[in-house]
């Protein structure tokens, strides 16, 4: 009997470990799921729901990879960021201000950016961040930029800093939850040098005021 | 209320802008009402004021209107407007930045307390003026009301 | 880590009008706009639609020429009082978990006979129509009002949802790299003006239920849940999610039963 | 045929406390749809009666919401009173609801 108890125990212990063999873990059923139950629309197509190794290594990590995939995933969202080839970083800081406010682009509803029918994108910065001092009602997801560059100098290193930022943020954050804009096509260059401006530029409102 | 309508009858005479929809319904009980057409379609709350012959408001601490400061949704700004002036016997309001400042008139007829709760489209902030009439006389107030951009809804 | 935040929302987000300014940490906006909030759901349009969300149950509609009042949401057919409060759950006829929505869609279909095809064609209210099962739902929805949360937990299609909702709300990937989490991932942040409940406290979970369906004031129309969920992928910048899926359903779930325990008000008012 | 109204009326005392809800779209004219501008559609005019006597009326213009809700308060009134109310909109369509006022707390 005991002989028995215990091949029933084992055999059953073998029955469990293939079910949980069988049955996919909440991840793989999530995946299997969102790959089923959401279908392309408009320009969002149904590969963005296929991570890259930035944002597969913040899922996997909960925002908070081992500091050596960290550096190396950084180091390489450095280095796709395309710098302009004028070596101009800054644009207009007034075109940039209407970058900032506006939050239009990249969903299912938009077009194409910079398309002949489509408008440019927005960078919806007021969204999450403080930014000029004339819009108050900005959100509070992101830290304030108000006198930006006032606080941190108007030198080239911060002009770059600034540029590589909006043009990639997870090359200094890997799990940033602030979109990388120049890496995803979501703005331009010009777009990008136009919001440097807003930052850096002593004449713009965010520093003179 | 008698006699602000056939004021406003006297005074309303051109159908503006808004002709085409002045219907002129009539309603039991105000046989002389009509939908003051020219009131209506005036861009500026003095000018409406004006076609529904309400001249003279005198300022009044005795209307009170409770509205936000700031709108959540300028789509729908809730206002209660209370007058404690005796014998008030209609509440016009004018919402005065909107393109066609005059939204409505309300009628209390005896033993009707000078009291409504509207809710009303306003398209940037703007000064909400209330005028109540009593005793042949009109009174008015105002306040503002800022709208503000939200965010994704809730 | 994710001190630098920018999320690239809505198309609702263009220029602004200035209120006065205020902090970012004190929020007397927030205050004022509870306060009027409470003053507009006195009066609520929802109850229009509830009004008429009742008449559509009751009437023998589509191909069959049935009514509703068949239909099981959970607790036997046609019990309708408390059942909202208690969905997600899962369904032995579908072998599966459904929301409110999509148990609905489900009677519609297996009652009434109307398709999936057609319920899901236009299922998102516009000014001058409001789909079926949004007035449903909100009828629905408003026979649980007063009640307290209660998604059951007993089945493990039920435990397995609230998982697979879990992945799917923490999930980051597309053009921005975000995820449910992103807005509504931690405490005290604002969109714009907007607060951002985060969902994942239970303090604050009951915000992804209360006031859904909700009357909305951008528009003035009706939207249920599943609007919400659509509307937020799109500005995810995700792609569309089927309506009424098994998806939605288990994202839902974890939403829910995270706010397990407090009390649900029925339809509301949103912004 | 237009949507029924939703009509309460409550006693607070001797005065009914009366809250109206009504479905509208309250088309201002300047809405696109399409491309193309949704015409002007509005309420003009309301009116109240208690038991057959006017108690409350109003001129609106398409300023006001989508969906209107007003309240207003009528002195002397019983529980068991009959409140009807009635609109009428720019395009000649109308609507009466009624309700029972009923006694509060």
């Amino acid at each position: 009997m005991r002989l028995g108890s215990a091949a029933t125990i084992a055999a059953g212990a073998a029955v469990l470990a293939a079910c949980a063999a069988l049955q996919p873990s909440p991840r793989d059923a999530a995946l299997a799921l969102m790959q089923r139950d959401f279908h392309a629309e408009g320009i969002a197509g149904m590969d963005r729901l296929k991570e890259d190794d930035v944002q597969a290594a913040c899922n996997e990590y909960g925002n908070n990879p081992p500091a050596e995939l960290d550096a190396k995933l950084r180091a390489k969202q450095y280095a796709g960021v395309k710098w302009p080839a004028d070596g101009k970083l800054m644009g207009d800081w007034k075109s940039g201000e209407k970058i900032a406010q506006r939050g239009r682009g990249m969903t299912w509803r938009d077009k194409p950016h910079q398309t002949s029918r489509g408008e440019p994108n927005g960078g919806g910065c007021y969204n999450c961040h403080q930014i000029g001092p004339d819009t108050t009602s900005f959100g509070t997801i992101g830290p304030s930029l108000y006198q930006f560059g006032k606080l941190r100098g108007y030198g080239t290193e911060i002009q770059r800093y600034a540029y590589s930022k909006i043009y990639n943020a997870k090359a200094y954050s890997v799990c940033s939850q602030m979109p990388r804009f120049g890496h995803a096509q979501a703005l331009t260059e010009a777009q990008i040098k136009d919001l440097t401006a807003l930052l850096m530029d002593p004449a713009s409102p965010v520093n003179s005021r | 209320m008698q006699q602000t309508r056939r004021s406003v009858i006297k005074a309303g005479g051109a159908l503006g802008l808004l002709a085409v929809l002045g219907s002129a319904l009539l309603r039991p009980g105000r046989a002389l009402a009509a939908w003051n057409t020219s009131a209506f379609g005036a861009k500026s709350a003095v000018d409406a004021m004006k076609a529904l012959g309400m001249t003279n408001a005198e300022d009044s601490k005795d209307i009170a209107i409770r509205a936000p400061d700031i709108a959540e949704n300028g789509a729908v700004v809730p206002i209660d407007i209370t007058s404690n002036i005796a014998g008030t016997r209609s509440i016009s309001v004018f919402i005065e930045k909107n393109p066609f400042p005059y939204t409505g008139t309300f009628d209390f007829p005896e033993g009707t307390v000078p009291y409504v709760h509207l809710r009303a489209k306003l398209g940037k902030s703007t000064p909400v003026r209330v005028v109540a009439a009593a005793g042949g006389k009109f009174y008015t107030t105002a306040k503002e009301v800022k709208v503000t951009i939200g965010g994704c809804g809730g | 880590m994710n001190k630098s935040l920018v999320l690239g929302l809505a198309a609702a987000c263009a220029a602004a009008l200035l209120p006065p300014a205020f902090a970012q940490t004190e929020d007397p906006v927030a205050a004022d706009f509870d306060k009027f909030r409470a003053v507009l759901e006195q009066d609520n349009p929802a109850e229009l639609w509830e009004v008429k969300g009742e008449q559509l149950w009751k009437t023998p509609r589509g191909p069959k020429r049935a009514s509703l009042e068949q239909c099981d949401l959970g607790l036997g057919p046609g019990v309708v009082k408390g059942a909202y409060a208690q969905m997600p759950r899962y369904f032995a006829d579908v072998d599966r978990v459904m929301d409110a929505e999509a148990r609905i869609v489900h009677c519609m279909i297996t009652l009434q006979g109307f398709t999936y095809e057609e319920l899901a064609k236009k299922p998102f209210s516009s000014a001058t129509k409001t789909p079926d099962p949004v007035s449903i739902t909100t009828y629905v929805a408003a026979q649980s009002a007063g009640m307290k949360l209660a998604p059951p937990q007993s089945h493990p299609k039920e435990k397995a949802a609230y998982d697979v909702g879990k992945q799917i709300f923490f999930y980051r990937a597309g053009a921005y790299d975000f995820s449910c989490a992103s807005c509504h991932g931690v405490d005290g942040q604002r969109i714009r003006t907007q607060p951002l409940p985060n969902f994942t406290s239970p303090a604050q979970a009951i915000k992804a239920n209360q006031g859904w369906p909700g009357y909305r004031m951008t528009g003035g129309v009706m939207h249920t849940l599943q609007w919400r969920l659509n509307d937020c992928f799109r500005q995810q910048r995700f792609p569309e999610p089927d309506y009424a899926s098994e998806m939605l359903s288990a994202l839902l779930t974890y939403l829910t039963v995270n706010a397990q325990g407090q009390e649900y008000k029925g339809p509301g008012i949103k912004r | 045929m237009p949507d029924p109204m939703k009509i309460r009326a409550t006693l607070q005392g001797d005065v009914a406390d009366v809250r109206v809800l009504m479905a509208h779209p309250m088309e201002t004219g300047q809405r696109k749809q399409g491309g193309k501008v949704v015409p002007l559609h509005f309420i003009q005019t309301i009116t109240a009666q208690l038991n057959g006597r006017t108690v409350f009326s109003a001129d609106i213009s398409q300023a006001i919401s989508r969906n209107p809700v007003f309240a207003f308060k009528v002195k002397g009134a019983k529980a068991g009173d009959k409140i009807t109310v009635t609109w009428k909109d720019n395009e000649g369509e109308s609507r009466t609801d009624e309700a029972t006022v009923r006694g509060g707390s």
